[in-house]
């Protein structure tokens, strides 16, 4: 039998105006095992929390039982409470009546219902509750950080600069990302180069950081503290080590019709390559898919103008197996396709583009070296129309485009349309959007400099059409505060591409059995107070994975994230999650069905010896759960019909007398 | 339950803590209205809910359950909700057979982000409850009031 | 009738027990009645000769028993096994319920078995039964001779047999015969094929005649639990007896639910029941549905498979889906 | 309309006082809520105590016959309903029926004479009622000897009592013993069966046991082989009995129903029952 | 003795159903079984009920008692039962002696008033066998199939059914239906009864024979190896003792509603293996200590304490209903020497 303490509380008016909290505790204190009950403004507070300490001690509690706000949101603010006053933090359940009630239900009698009825399964739940202690587990002190643009980068470096092994896994031949493709950065005009490249070479250069470039994560198991990791290092044909990032290859090898992904596709490059000349690791790599001597046999040039001897035709992929306390996902974005945005005729002109080509055809390494030139004719452009949002906020068209905005677009467009006119004034720009968005230091200014100082033509409305006309470009549009329709002769049409999280991204949630939101981008522990971490214990989130931001908005986060990692490899000992499977040896038949089902290969079985009643002894072949591994989410515990396995915390008696409380 | 001559139905719902229980405090968060019959029991995941669970809330009075948990693939923990598929597809099929309305149980799957979702699923879910009235084919009369 | 004779049965467990492959032998023995045929173990030809019994009565399934025998002592026991009994057999290896090596099992044909209730309801006051020119003949106190048609009064589940091919053994009595494609969910489709009401009436009707002896449970091969959960006081399910309809429901449900996957559709339970409850059209819906979601699969076809409720695709059908789809899939 | 008032349907007893006699042994008194005796019994009768919906079983009441205000019963925690009384405060209210069973035969077989208690840790319980009876009707029997061991000096149930009541006693010799060496223990160390051989009592007293198994089996065997009879010897099996009217079907041994012909035998009845105990 | 001819039968039955409950056997697809008679039903033909006929007196559940518990507090809520009168209608005579059989222990003192108040509500309307099954052997234990006991005894013929009282209870239910019956001399019963004392003389098991077990004889049976090898094929289950007309090992559980507590006492069986499991432990651990505590029940431990009489009335439906076909014929056959 327990003493279980009721604390009500009012979250100011957020519960206490729509819920009863004096009929609530009042109810409650007759429950079974309730020998105090009481309300107050803010539990959570520190005389909120005293009020808690004190009833423990003063009435000999061994169960708490706080109604209040959500437990994702207290729980373990309670629980360290509880532990404070000397109980067991488990011995604290939490009745969800604010989220969960007080602001669904808009009537005080209904909601006052309702919050004794929680209140009532949470006391019964409570009566049920054995104290548990967290099994503790070591940490490796290393982290793995998966993506190397600046989110990537900027989060290893923090690591390692703390003291800690850090590596990088970048799928291509480079880090960099995308940063390492942009020409300037908005506000500021700064050349993303310039402020990138020196990031990268501190990377390569860092003690503590190993580079896993042109390789992927193919295999993660364990957990928080304990990760075990294969990396699939893709075969460069290129020996890294021997590799001095000379560049004849590149320059001698016969197969030039090399689409140049660097470029967007925009020009070629050799089937042996560097993406581009600051890129770290500096070595080349070998496109099987385009080299003739991987496909023939015939050729090997490369490998004959290579001094070092770098070059390596026999390479076969290669799989490291590495231990990791703490794993960052750092995947990014992607424009995405616009092969659904027929309208604006991208597929149909090489003179649509997007805005991250435009990017490539304003920067000096692009493929035109920086001289703005149309794409179909190399001629010099001298009407651009810039269209916003495409495939961005396109609720009514979910199929097509994002329903999110992608945030960047408003700012980058704006630098594309000034940039534009900076340098070719006799260039008409027209931008058109459905509104300028610049929450940000020092946006509005750099968009009304747009406006003002360089008279970009900012036109609120859609582009309903692009028709390839001779070498023109018709736009039809619509002007919605003239309330005309337009017609504009183009000569360059930008798009300004939705961002989408990169399709890693999806099979590796998988395998971190790390949640994701519709879109495919990490849901975090908390969208406003772990905006950094993963639910999964462990993964931390940097950059763009987790939802669209600029630069600077990256930066921070993948800082954060690493001060995160950082706390977490500071540990010696990490305590687990108590609340797992335990199988009742006596129970328990052997049947191996539990093991079918467990996600993280936990349970294993053993023969054990046991005592008859009738003094005999029988072997018998018994379930064991391995703690550490465990990871609580209960799926064994159906699966077992014996009902041997049960899961700590969520036990099948408690949870039935939470059913049967409400039922009551 | 009738309330002054009106059925208010009993639901229970058992969401799993890392999508469908945030789902509906997100629902709480953005005030998102939907009937106070509806009674959650947190559950680490959805595979977590034995199917002895549902009929005990039948026995104790409940007239409808209704399961959620995070979507086919995005289980916190990897493949729990598979298995909740496959397990609720064959007992709601069974309590079908056994002539047990079908509109009584339910399985939907409500991610962190789905508050609208999770508000209208059970505003929809006790509205068909409701149509139904009183649970009596898996009754414990023993525990009528 | 029976191809293989009793004496051949015999004539094999006395050699198994002679030349020491075994030291005992799970078979039928013979009791007041032509059909009443109880499991026995035997370990002496004499007793063999004296006791042993194998006629169209000789329905049970030896699962209990195996396990039983193969726990004991550290040699080996024979066992005869229908094609049937090999699902069993093959389920409980899975399960890892026996040492297999304790285990010397002999497959023995079987031309289905006679369900004796049957010829009790055909026939009051039953003296004998024999075979006779492929027909049963009666012997009655009160009505003389009655003859019978066999395949009358054949048991449900043989005449719905799914297979006659022994999946496992050490050693097979005559010819092995092949699976069959029985008609053995029509049954259950003509349920599905009623209204609501009518599945609720029908089920209500059978399960109220339950009286909770657990006579199901305890013959069932695949309700192996050191201790059942409705026999548990700390299940928080514990189910003595039937107090209300609920609990008739609560166990049945989930009994077959338990045994997913796992039941290999022997009919044992039904065979059993002293209130002639079709428990086996519980465990063949379940069968019916995960032939139809999942693909087909026969619990011991094959040993060490993996069930499908144990398993799962990533398209799998949605429990709402499945429902709808009710009695429609194959 | 009747009311049943079946053996089987209780009253309502309230616990009103808790004493903790020893880690795992509490002693409760209970009376019904107007504050009497809920029945009145005889030493070696037991009761039926019950939370609702936790369970009912039975317990031998501690107190003596008589105590006319109140009945008391030392309970060990074993099992699920004595871990709920354990956990029980002052006030509480529980169910109790009875009184079930036959009863030592303090004033017949008893009677005029000497009398040997034997007992192991709970094995007290029951005898402390057949002890404070003899004592009350102190001039009816002749000397009484009382062994008790435990296992430690913390497992002594009724310590209190003995020390304070029993041993000041005339006529009244106490001897107890522990199992093993304690620092403040003064007294004897040693196992019950040995300790009785060691004292080797007069055979002419009639000796009551009551404790563990395995205890009961080695101390009869003792006194045996000082010359005890087994008609000498009673003891109680209370632990048999179940819904205490000998209906329900398990307290038989053989023929003999626990619940009606005893808890209380004489060894050498038990020695006609088949070994099923 | 009265007399009805068959096609009033349904006419005696309203009559009874308009003052009693009437319950009568019923063919269903389960065998027979009884039911309260609502004017639709015919009489079942068949030998014997597949349930017997003790839930009557002893149902398979029943409230005792129910409690709220509020606090420290507990209500005792009695129940407040109306026993009803009520009319068995065909018990055959295995199934009437049983309950003489469970009258001595629920009657006995303490008396079981749950069992006395249905017991005194109910009248026994038995039925004379004509055609006993082969598994029938109530002879073994003194019964006569053809004149069973009862309130009321009948006979009944191709054309009639005779009515003989033999207690007051009887004879005043008989009474009141003198408007439908006539009065006949016994010539008709007796010539069946003779003729049904024949065929039981010609039964498969009219040779058994009991006299080997009763009184006393417990260490005489007790440790006979035989139980091993007998027992060895029992699975535990209950079937047995809940088809038996005199098993009455019961069992008193609670129930929590929610809002209050339920204690009801059911049948439980001395097959489970936790049947006399206990907080300190468990005394019959083994099946075959637990199969031996059944048929020594019946056979030795019964009759020690009730003169001899047998806790067994050879209604056969144990030997009907066994999944493996074990029961007290052959145990009996085995230790007590019958061949």
């Amino acid at each position: 039998m327990q003493r279980i303490g009721v604390f009500v509380c009012h979250c100011g008016t957020n519960i206490a105006g729509t819920i009863d909290v004096k009929a609530v505790a009042e109810a409650l204190k007759n429950e079974p095992g309730v020998v105090f009950s009481t309300d107050y403004q803010y539990m959570c507070s520190q005389a909120g929390q005293d009020i808690i300490k004190n009833a423990i001690a003063e009435h000999k509690l061994t169960g708490i039982v706080v109604c209040s706000c959500s437990p994702r949101m207290h729980e373990n603010t309670f629980r360290k409470t509880a532990a404070a006053a000397g109980l067991n933090s488990y011995m604290v359940e939490i009745a969800n009546i604010r989220e969960q009630c007080s602001w669904v239900h808009k009537e005080m009698p209904v909601g006052t219902e309702k919050a004794i009825i929680l209140g009532k399964a949470a006391v019964a739940k409570v009566n049920l509750n054995a104290p548990l202690t967290p099994g503790e587990s070591p940490v490796t002190k290393r982290a793995l950080v998966i993506g190397g643009g600046i989110a990537g980068i900027q989060t290893a470096l923090d690591i390692a600069d703390a003291g800690f092994p850090v590596d990088i896994v970048e799928t291509k031949p480079t880090i960099g990302g995308k940063m390492a493709q942009l020409d300037k950065t908005f506000p500021t005009l700064d050349c993303a180069a310039c402020i990138l490249t020196p990031k990268m070479v501190e990377v390569a250069q860092h003690e503590n950081i190993r580079i896993f470039s042109y390789s992927e994560v193919s295999e993660i198991k364990g957990f928080v503290g304990n990760f075990d990791v294969t990396i699939k290092r893709r075969a460069r044909y290129v020996k890294e080590d021997l590799c001095t990032g000379c560049g004849a290859c590149t320059e001698k090898c016969p197969q030039k019709k090399v689409p140049n992904e660097f470029n967007l596709g925009m020009d070629n490059r050799r089937a042996i390559y560097i993406p581009f000349a600051q890129a770290v690791p500096k070595v080349a790599t070998i496109d099987a898919d385009y080299c003739t001597m991987l496909k023939t046999g015939k050729c090997g040039v490369c490998s004959k103008v290579c001094t070092a001897g770098a070059i390596d035709y026999q390479a076969k992929d290669e799989f490291v197996e590495e231990k990791y306390g703490a794993i960052v996902a750092a995947t990014g974005f992607n424009p995405i396709s616009m092969d659904k945005f027929d309208e604006y005729a991208y597929s149909q002109s090489k003179d649509v583009i997007t805005s991250l080509e435009f990017e490539r055809l304003t920067n000096a390494a692009g493929p035109t070296a920086g001289k703005l030139l149309r794409p179909s004719d190399g001629e010099h452009p001298h009407t651009i129309v810039f269209v916003q949002c495409v495939g961005s906020r396109c609720a009514a068209c979910a199929e097509k485009g994002k329903e999110y905005c992608s945030k960047i677009c408003c700012m980058y467009t704006a630098k594309h349309a000034m940039l534009t006119r900076d340098k070719y004034p006799d260039t008409d720009v027209y931008v058109f959007y459905i509104d300028v968005r610049t929450p940000g230091k020092a946006f509005d200014e750099f968009y009304r400099r747009a406006v003002e100082e360089y008279g970009v033509h900012y036109i609120k409305g859609m582009v309903g059409k692009v028709s390839p006309e001779g070498n023109k470009l018709k736009v039809q549009a619509s002007d919605l505060i003239a309330g005309k329709q337009l017609h504009i002769d183009a000569d360059l049409v930008v798009l300004a591409a939705a961002i989408e999280p990169d399709k890693s991204a999806r099979p590796l949630a998988t395998m971190l059995t790390a949640s994701m939101d519709t879109n495919d981008f990490f849901t975090e522990a908390h969208p406003k107070l772990r905006p950094v971490e993963s639910p999964t214990a462990g993964v931390f989130l940097s950059g763009t994975c987790q939802g669209p931001k600029d630069i600077p908005e990256t930066v921070s986060q993948a800082g954060a994230a690493a001060s995160k990692v950082i706390g977490l490899l500071a540990k010696d000992k990490l305590t687990g999650n108590p609340c797992v499977a335990h199988s009742d040896e006596n129970m328990c038949n052997g049947c191996s069905t539990c093991g079918n089902v467990c996600p993280y290969g936990a349970i294993t079985y053993e023969d054990k010896e046991f005592r008859m009643p009738d003094r005999t002894t029988k072997m018998r072949r018994i379930a064991v759960v391995n703690e550490a591994v465990c990871q609580g989410c209960g799926c064994c515990t159906v699966a077992c019909m014996s009902g041997a396995m049960d899961l700590k915390g969520f036990m099948n008696k408690q949870i039935m007398a939470e059913v049967d409380a409400i039922c009551k | 339950m009738q309330v002054n001559g009106e059925f208010k139905p009993l639901i229970v719902a058992f969401c799993c803590n890392w999508c469908s229980y945030a789902g509906a405090d997100l629902a709480g968060n953005n005030r998102l209205n939907y009937p106070a019959e509806v009674k959650i029991i947190r559950v680490p995941c959805s595979c977590r809910v034995n199917p002895m669970f549902i009929l005990r809330a039948f026995q104790r009075g409940a007239d409808g359950v209704i399961l959620c948990g995070c979507h086919p693939g995005d289980c916190h923990y990897t493949s729990g909700n598979y298995y909740t598929r496959r397990r609720m597809a064959l007992l709601f099929s069974m309590l079908d057979y056994l002539g047990i309305e079908k509109e009584r149980t339910r399985v939907e799957w409500v991610s962190a982000a789905e508050g609208a979702k999770f508000a209208a699923t059970m505003n929809d879910f006790v509205e068909k409850v409701t149509a139904l009235g009183e649970n009596k084919r898996l009754e414990d009369l023993r525990c009528k009031k | 009738m029976q191809e293989i004779k009793r004496e051949d049965l015999i004539a094999k467990a006395a050699q198994l027990l002679a030349d020491g492959t075994v030291d005992r032998v799970i078979g039928w023995k013979k009791g007041e009645f032509d059909y009443d045929v109880t499991p026995a173990v035997f370990t002496s030809k004499e007793e063999l000769e004296n006791e042993f019994v194998w006629n169209d009565f000789c329905g049970a399934n030896f699962s209990k028993y195996l396990r039983k025998e193969a726990e004991k002592t550290e040699s080996k026991a024979a066992v005869f096994l229908k094609p049937c009994d090999t699902y069993s057999f093959n389920q409980l290896l899975t399960e890892h319920k026996f040492d297999r090596e304790k285990v010397y099992a002999v497959g023995v044909p079987c031309n289905g078995m006679l369900d004796d209730s049957k010829i009790k309801a055909a026939a009051n006051g039953i003296s004998s039964v024999s075979e006779e020119n492929g027909k049963v003949a009666v012997e009655t106190l009160y009505d003389g001779k009655i003859t019978l048609e066999r395949n009358e009064m054949l048991a449900e589940r043989c005449v719905n047999c799914k297979s006659k091919k022994h999946v496992a053994y050490d050693e097979l009595l005559g010819e092995d015969g092949e699976v069959l494609d029985s008609a053995r969910f029509d049954e259950v489709a003509k349920i599905e094929a009623m209204s609501a009401d009518e599945r609720f009436a029908f089920w209500q009707n059978e399960l109220s005649r339950c009286i909770r002896c657990n006579a199901c449970r305890n013959i069932c091969p695949a309700c192996t639990c050191e201790k059942c959960v409705f026999d548990n006081p700390d299940s928080g399910v514990e189910n003595k007896a039937i107090a209300d309809s609920f609990e008739e429901k609560m166990f049945h449900i989930i009994r077959a639910f338990h045994v997913v996957g796992r039941c290999t559709d022997c009919g044992e339970c039904s065979r059993v029941c002293p209130q002639n409850i079709p428990l086996h059209l519980l465990n063949r819906k379940f069968i019916k549905d995960i032939n139809g979601f999942y693909g087909d699969y026969q619990a011991g076809a094959e040993a060490g498979s993996r069930a499908p409720i144990v398993d799962f695709t990533k398209e799998d059908l949605e429990p709402g889906e499945a429902v709808e789809r009710g009695g429609e899939n194959a | 309309m009747a009311m049943m008032n079946d053996p089987l349907i209780p009253v309502i007893g309230v616990v009103t006082d808790i004493r903790i006699d020893t880690p795992d042994v509490k002693t409760f008194r209970v009376v019904t809520p107007d504050g009497k005796k809920a029945f009145d019994h005889m030493p070696g009768q037991c009761a039926m105590l019950s939370i609702p919906g936790v369970g009912e079983a039975m317990f031998s009441i501690t107190s003596s016959p008589t105590n006319t205000e109140f009945m008391e019963f030392s309970i060990k925690k074993c099992g699920c309903l004595t871990q709920w009384l354990h956990a029980m405060e002052v006030g509480q209210q529980i169910t109790i029926r009875g009184p079930y069973g036959n009863a030592f035969p303090v004033d017949t077989a008893f009677a005029g004479k000497d009398m040997l208690f034997i007992a192991g840790g709970i094995g007290l319980a029951p005898l402390r009622s057949v002890i404070n009876y003899c004592r009350h009707y102190r001039d009816r029997y002749g000397k009484i000897d009382i062994v008790y061991g435990s296992r430690s000096m913390e497992d002594l149930v009724d310590y209190k009592e003995i020390i304070d009541e029993w041993v000041k006693d005339d006529g009244i010799d106490v001897h107890l013993t522990i199992d093993r060496e304690q620092p403040e223990w003064t007294g004897h160390v040693g196992f019950v069966p040995n300790y009785v051989k060691e004292l080797g009592f007069d055979t002419n007293k009639t000796a009551i046991l009551c404790g563990p198994p395995i205890m009961i089996k080695f101390t009869l065997a003792g006194l045996q082989e000082i010359g005890f009879d087994k008609t000498q010897v009673y003891t109680t099996m209370e632990l048999r009995m179940k819904c205490g009217i000998g209906k329900c079907g398990r307290c038989n041994i053989g023929s003999k129903y626990v619940c009606k012909d005893g808890p209380v035998f004489r060894c050498d009845q038990v020695d006609e029952l088949p070994d099923e105990y | 003795m009265r007399k009805i001819s068959l096609d009033k039968l349904n006419q005696l039955f309203a009559e009874i159903a308009s003052k009693n409950s009437l319950y009568i056997p019923v063919d269903t697809a389960a065998g027979a079984k009884y039911e309260k008679y609502d004017g639709t039903q015919t009489m079942s033909d068949a030998l014997n009920t597949t349930r017997s006929a003790k839930d009557f007196f002893f149902p398979q559940t029943e409230n005792l008692v129910d409690f709220k518990v509020e606090g420290k507090n507990i209500e005792i809520k009695e129940p407040v039962n109306e026993y009803e009168d009520f009319v068995i209608f065909g018990a055959r005579a295995c199934d009437v002696k049983s309950f003489e059989i469970l009258d001595r222990v629920f009657l006995a003192d303490p008396v079981d008033n749950f069992y006395k108040n249905r017991r005194e509500h109910g009248v026994v309307v038995s039925m004379a066998c004509t055609k006993p099954a082969e598994t029938c052997f109530c002879g073994t234990f003194g019964i006569d199939a053809a004149a069973p006991a009862g309130d009321i005894v009948c006979h009944k013929t191709a054309d009639a059914v005779y009515f003989d009282a033999k207690t007051d209870k009887g004879a005043k239910l008989l009474e009141s239906l003198n408007a439908l019956t006539e009065d006949t001399d016994s010539a008709a019963v007796d010539a069946q009864t003779a003729q049904t004392r024949e065929v039981l003389k010609k039964l498969p098991l009219a040779g058994l024979d009991a006299s080997a077990f009763g009184a006393d004889k417990t260490m005489e049976f007790f440790n006979r190896p035989e139980w091993q090898t007998i027992s060895e094929s029992c699975l535990g289950c209950g079937t047995c003792t809940f088809v038996c007309p005199t098993c009455q090992c019961y069992d008193i559980k609670d129930f929590n509603t929610g809002n209050e507590v339920k204690r009801y006492r059911c049948w439980d069986s001395c097959m489970y293996s936790d049947f006399t499991k206990m907080a300190h432990g468990n005394i019959r651990n083994s099946q075959v200590e637990r199969f031996r505590q059944r048929f020594m029940h019946k056979l030795v431990y019964y009759p020690t304490n009730n003169e001899g009489i047998f806790g067994c009335v050879g209604c056969g439906r144990c030997m009907a209903k066994c999944p493996v076909n074990m029961n007290i014929v052959k145990v009996m056959r085995k230790l007590g020497g019958n061949k």
